[in-house]
């Protein structure tokens, strides 16, 4: 039985019993490709595998594993690649608690790890490493700016809701960390939940002026649906995550006009940006989204690093990554000291082009962000 | 005359509109086989139900060695030493006849929560419990996996396994259903030496092995007991004719 | 020496011969791989205990899994950050020493077994199923949205525990170790099932009426054996939680409830090394099929059911198919 | 919390209590009558969202794509009934727990396979969509068409098997297997219908639902355990205790999830009621189906074990 597509991909990997060349950099990457969340890994793989095919070099081995988005499975990836693979930089992992589980162990055995998108507080804290790196952001930024972005507009009275796990209730603390004022209620929902309905009518019995939510994945699509047809029509603001191009196409018109807060958005206008939405309609037949760019920016910033040093001396390796001397799709970008980015998050809406909903920029939510930590983190 | 080892005051028991025992009471005295029998849906099965403790009475009571049961479930019953064999053979198809049997002595010297040692080498127990399967003529199957076992050879074992709880008293729910006339003549030899060991409260269909065997018969219809004494009595009794009896009489 | 003896040996040396293979290869992977089959079979040892020998067919082990993953990850994490785990009315400190970690993860999960048995044993069939799958349900849910251990994140552990004597964190060791406990429990669990209780049980599960007609109560023997049952798998879930110096909710879910029911299954029922072999073969399929497909799962469901529906009684049934048993 | 509010909750329970009966009368039906458990029942339910998500696509009619999804799910049921479970009947439960675990596996990859990684898009049909009054209550309509398809369909099914020959055999095998033997009915067939029926239900459910929710990989799987808490609480086998579990899980799950937070806002301050109501009230329907049957070890109206 042959599956073409990994094949490709995992064939540099078949060679793995030759002798290491020297200056060889051999990444592992571990994702989710199956099961709910596997269109988020998808995407984040194919935009990183897009980048290091443009850079065309015969010295950098990428080898794909599929952690099914189960914590433990992530570790014994982890643990196989550094053991067996002799990976040099470990990268892929979408979601926070698996992050959690693997990056600590990693970087404490030398390897470097850049974070294609999960950035829990925990480690851009008292638990930050000079091997750790997060390309995509801190997990609190899109949530900050959905906060600054209201109050900034004027709101008085939003209505907030997570899910009740450590992302979700982060997700509600940054939130509030920029919009201070008043709140028509704040309430945490089952992990996993798909029915609404009872949130939705607290909601609309609130007197909210605007509803600001984080529902990552399935979660979001239900709500938004289901928040589009009960007619409450309260302006709603939320982080990317929900309103990301993979997910659109099933939310469909219900989030139309709906705000969303993202540090990369399809329309950013630089010449990076535009080879890279170009190259991955080219090479894939669909727009990219938020975890496609933050993948192909991660494949850039490891690619300049190797450009500048050898992996083996891992101090120079370290100074090269947080150069971040690569040209990011999001323009501006640099790391702060706790190695994560400070870079504008914008506010974009979700419109119709054609026949396509998409997003479009419409303003900058906070320019220059860093994040909350930087004091926490002693390095 | 001896305390009865094993009787019942009074017992009533309903299902809905059907009256399943009605004022039953019986007793079972020291060394006899005294024989329970009745039409089927007489309530025979409800009344050795509520003897060995898996239905409770609506009224009444059931009275063990000079202690009233009532109140007391089929574990309870058994550790008294109320042994029961079942209709259909309740036997543990997968194990041994040995292995059968030693469960019943486990059980009498309620010695089943001992997690170490190997059971089947515990000497004691092994030489006990394949001297009762010599009485009831089964050693030379004790290895045999009760699961492959003839019919009649499983009537056996339920048998020995009641013995090997060294009983005060027997319930024995037709053990001679589904026999031939080989093994129900063996086995009417058998329960009747049995009886100087424990009485016997039989129920059975089997006429021939109850006029053989019983001291005393009491006849079950409609959930009451029409009559109680001993074999000639019950032949003569005409109510039980009528009642019981009515198309062809005893034989 | 029985069919299923000769076949335990052969178990017994191939999970000796395949990490002197990964040594000898320089392939300390696969000795990573081996410690997960030695501990998940571990999981697996305790599930037949309850399902094998006392028929009891429970969909909820993840509750006891995830209860000694906690332990050790609740110890470990106190012990790590220097802080007390309970100051009044006693002062208990976290630890990174096994055994104690192992001692409280076995009495933990014993004792969730005796509240969720004594209250479960009280049904019987599918409900009985149902009811330990929403036990299991309850303490996921839980675990997830309890904030102080990390909720869903889970909590990381950045060292292994130690042992006396060993250096936990070498792959090899830490195998060793993990096959020790294996062993040790293998054998525990042997004696038991060859005892007056393994007997009464075994009985009790093919024929209630008979036990309780000899005067022992089946509800006592069964809820003994779920105790001891989740006992065995919850010191398994503090050596899974030491494999991956983490533990999370997902211990609790009930796809690990499937997946250690999956083991027992596939490697024989009520056999002493099936969950053994049963928890080889997964594991080989998922880290082999892995690499062949995206959709490994279509196949490793494939290689399942053909298992059920062809293969009956699992590995260790099919090779040494139950006949007559002679003492 | 106004009492208008509470109205509007218990209409979202009752809401998500018919949906949970269209998934739990299958299951319920398929134990009943075989004495299976199927824990493939959710796949089910995926099946008929998918297929009504393609359908929906493809020709823009919410009805043909209520009816494609019936119509695949119940022609996936019957397939699957054919190929594998029959052969499970006479099997343990440990056998079919394994076996239907496995067709999970099979059916969740193969339907990514075949449909790809990200959700499939499913919306409301234009004529249901929005809000209507119900006095001084907005309450959306297609929600209120839920309700009433939902109930009509609990009723239907009602008749089906208090009149229908069908039902009447139904009936029968749940009473006694030899029985309908004995009758002369091909047990077989009625046992591929019975079990394409509850398929057939479950993925009406899973496309009804799935216009409002997101219609993905794995979304029978939270569902599938609601419904075999629905229908422990009712007792297996029961269709009516199938109905009235469900109706109790729906509301048991969504006015916990409302009351709980605001009952502990009552003695604690509001950030820490919210996390500890919760918390609990996402174990809220699992307490209360352990608390029924350790009160009633076969649930409401259950027969049999």
């Amino acid at each position: 039985m042959k599956m073409t597509k990994l094949a490709a991909l995992t064939a540099a990997t078949m060679l793995a019993g030759l002798p290491v060349m020297a200056e060889g950099v051999k990444v592992g990457m571990i994702t989710t490709l199956s099961g709910g969340g596997a269109g988020l890994g998808i995407d984040a793989r194919d935009g990183f595998m897009l980048a290091v095919k443009q850079a065309g070099r015969s010295d950098l081995e990428v080898v794909i594993e599929d952690d099914q988005r189960k914590p433990e499975v992530a570790v014994q990836l982890a643990d196989k690649m550094i053991q067996s693979d002799k990976v040099d930089v470990l990268t892929g992992i979408i979601w926070s608690n698996l992050a959690m589980a693997v990056v600590p162990a990693a970087v404490a055995q030398g390897k470097f790890y850049l974070s294609v998108n999960a950035a829990p507080s925990a480690l851009a804290g008292k638990g930050c490493n000079p091997n750790y790196f997060s390309v995509a952001y801190q997990n609190d930024n899109l949530h900050e700016a959905a906060g600054a972005y209201l109050a900034k507009s004027g709101f008085k009275k939003p209505f907030i809701l997570a899910p009740n796990y450590p992302a979700g209730q982060d997700s509600l603390t940054g939130f509030k960390r920029f919009y201070t004022g008043e709140l028509a209620g704040e309430i945490y929902t089952k992990l996993g939940q798909t029915d609404y309905a009872a949130e939705i009518a607290q909601i609309r019995a609130s007197g909210a002026d605007s509803v600001f939510f984080f529902l990552p994945g399935g979660m979001g699509i239900s709500f938004t649906k289901q928040y589009a047809d009960s007619g409450v029509g309260l302006p709603v603001v939320g982080p990317a995550f929900s309103f990301d191009q993979g997910i659109l196409g099933a939310v469909g018109e219900a989030a139309l006009g709906v705000k969303n807060t993202s540090q990369w958005s399809k329309d950013i206008d630089n010449d990076a940006n535009k080879a890279f939405v170009a190259g991955f309609e080219a090479e894939y037949g669909r727009l990219p989204s938020l975890y496609a760019a933050q993948g192909f920016d991660t494949a850039n910033l490891l690619i300049s690093a190797i450009n500048k040093a050898d992996v083996a001396d891992a101090a120079a390796f370290r100074d090269a990554l947080k150069a971040a001397d690569f040209a990011s799709v999001r323009g501006k970008f640099s790391f702060a000291s706790n190695n994560h980015p400070i870079q504008d998050i914008y506010v974009r809406e979700v419109v119709k082009e054609g026949d396509v909903i998409t997003n479009k920029i419409v303003g900058v939510a906070m320019e220059d962000r860093s994040n909350a930590y930087v004091d926490e983190c002693k390095m | 005359m001896t305390e009865p080892v094993l009787f019942t005051r009074n017992l009533c028991k309903r299902f809905g509109a059907l009256e399943a025992s009605s004022d039953v009471s019986l007793d079972l005295r020291p060394g006899e086989i005294h024989a329970l029998i009745g039409p089927n849906g007489a309530g025979k099965s409800t009344l050795i139900k509520q003897l060995a403790g898996n239905i409770s009475p609506d009224s009444g009571s059931v009275w063990f060695h000079g202690q009233d049961v009532t109140g007391l479930d089929t574990i309870a019953r058994a550790r008294l030493g109320l042994a029961r064999t079942f209709q259909i053979s309740a036997l543990a198809m997968q194990h041994t006849v040995l292995q059968n049997v030693i469960l019943g002595a486990l059980g009498q010297r309620q010695a089943a929560l001992r997690f170490f040692g190997n059971i089947m080498k515990n000497k004691a127990l092994r030489a006990e419990s394949e001297q009762v399967l010599d009485r009831v003529g089964l050693l030379e199957h004790a290895s045999t996996l009760t699961g492959e076992l003839s019919h009649g050879q499983r009537r056996l074992l339920e048998v020995a396994v009641a013995l090997s709880l060294r009983p005060k008293a027997f319930l024995m729910d037709e053990p001679m259903a589904g026999l031939g006339a080989d093994g129900s003549a063996r086995m009417t030899g058998f329960l009747d030496g049995l009886r100087r060991e424990a009485p016997i409260l039989l129920v059975e269909h089997d006429m021939d092995a109850v006029f053989t065997l019983a001291d005393r018969i009491s006849v079950l219809v409609y959930g009451q007991i029409i009559a109680t004494g001993t074999v000639s009595e019950i032949r003569e009794n005409p109510e039980v004719q009528r009642a019981y009896l009515g198309d062809g009489g005893l034989e | 020496m029985s069919r299923e003896s000769l076949i335990n040996l052969l178990i017994l040396l191939a999970m000796l011969v395949v990490p002197a293979w990964a040594v000898w290869a320089d392939e300390p992977f696969i000795l990573t791989l081996a410690t997960k089959v030695a501990i998940l079979a571990l999981a697996g040892v305790g599930l037949n205990v309850a399902l094998g020998l006392g028929g009891l067919v429970s969909f909820g082990h993840a509750a006891f899994f995830g209860i000694g993953g906690y332990a050790m990850g609740i110890l470990a994490s106190h012990a790590q950050s220097y802080t007390a785990l309970m100051e009044w009315p006693v002062l208990i400190e976290g630890t990174k020493s096994m055994p104690v970690i192992w001692l409280v993860a076995v009495v933990a999960s014993g004792f969730a077994a005796l509240l969720i048995g004594a209250l479960s044993l009280r049904t019987s069939g599918v409900y009985f199923i149902m009811i330990t799958l929403a036990f299991g349900q309850m303490l996921y849910y839980f675990a997830i949205s309890w904030p102080a251990y990390g909720g869903e994140d889970g909590l990381s552990i950045y060292v292994r525990n130690g042992f006396p004597g060993l250096h936990t964190l070498d792959p090899l060791q830490f195998l060793a170790l993990s096959y020790g406990v294996l062993f040790a429990v293998l054998f525990l669990v042997s004696r038991v099932e060859n005892s007056a209780f393994g007997l009464a049980l075994d009985a009790a599960r093919q024929n209630s009426d008979r036990v309780q007609a000899v005067g022992i109560a089946p509800y006592r023997l069964r809820l003994i054996a779920f105790v001891l049952s989740g006992m065995i798998t919850g010191l398994a879930g503090a050596l899974y939680a030491d494999l991956n110096r983490f533990v999370s909710p997902t211990m609790f879910s009930w796809h690990l409830s499937g997946e250690i029911m999956v083991f027992v299954i596939l490697g024989g029922v009520a056999r002493l090394f099936g969950p053994v072999a049963g928890a080889a073969l997964f594991i080989g399929m998922e880290h082999f099929l892995g690499g062949i497909s995206e959709f490994w799962q279509v196949f490793l469901g494939l290689v399942l059911l053909s298992v059920v529906l062809f293969a009956r009684g699992g590995l260790i049934g099919v090779l040494a198919p139950k006949g007559a048993r002679h003492d | 919390m106004s009492g208008l509010l509470l109205i509007e909750q218990v209409l979202n329970g009752l809401q998500s209590g018919v949906m949970l009966f269209l998934m739990a009368a299958g299951l319920t039906l398929v134990f009943g009558v075989m004495g299976l458990i199927n824990l493939a029942h959710g796949s089910l339910y995926m099946v008929g969202a998918f297929a009504a998500a393609a359908v929906a696509a493809a020709t823009g009619s919410f009805l043909l794509a209520l009816i494609a999804a019936l119509a695949a799910a119940a022609a996936a049921g019957a397939l699957i009934e054919l190929l594998v479970i029959r052969r499970l009947y006479a099997r343990d439960h440990l056998d079919q727990v394994l076996a239907t675990f496995a067709l999970i596996l099979i059916l969740s990859e193969g339907t990514r396979w075949l449909f790809g990684s990200f959700p499939l898009y499913l919306d409301v049909p234009s004529w249901l969509s929005g809000p209507v009054s119900l006095g001084p209550i907005q309450y959306p309509l297609y929600r209120l068409a839920i309700i009433v398809v939902g109930l009509a369909v609990a009723g239907g099914l009602g008749l089906l098997i208090a009149r229908t020959r069908l039902g009447i055999r139904i009936r029968a095998g749940e009473a006694d297997r030899e029985m309908i033997a004995a009758l002369g009915v091909d047990i077989s067939k009625l046992y591929t219908m019975v079990f394409a029926l509850g398929a057939a239900l479950a993925g009406l459910a899973g496309a009804l639902v799935g216009a409002i929710q997101s219609v993905q990989v794995g979304m029978g799987e939270p569902v599938l355990i609601l419904a075999f808490v629905v229908i422990v609480i009712g007792g297996i086998g029961s269709i009516k205790g199938a109905f009235i579990g469900a109706l109790l899980v729906g509301l048991t799950d969504t006015l916990g999830g409302v009351l709980l937070p605001q009952a502990f806002g009552l003695f604690m301050e509001p950030s820490a009621a919210t996390t500890v109501g919760a918390s609990l009230a996402s174990m809220a329907i699992y307490i209360l189906m352990a608390g029924v049957l350790i009160w009633r070890p076969s649930g409401l109206f259950g027969a049999r074990a």
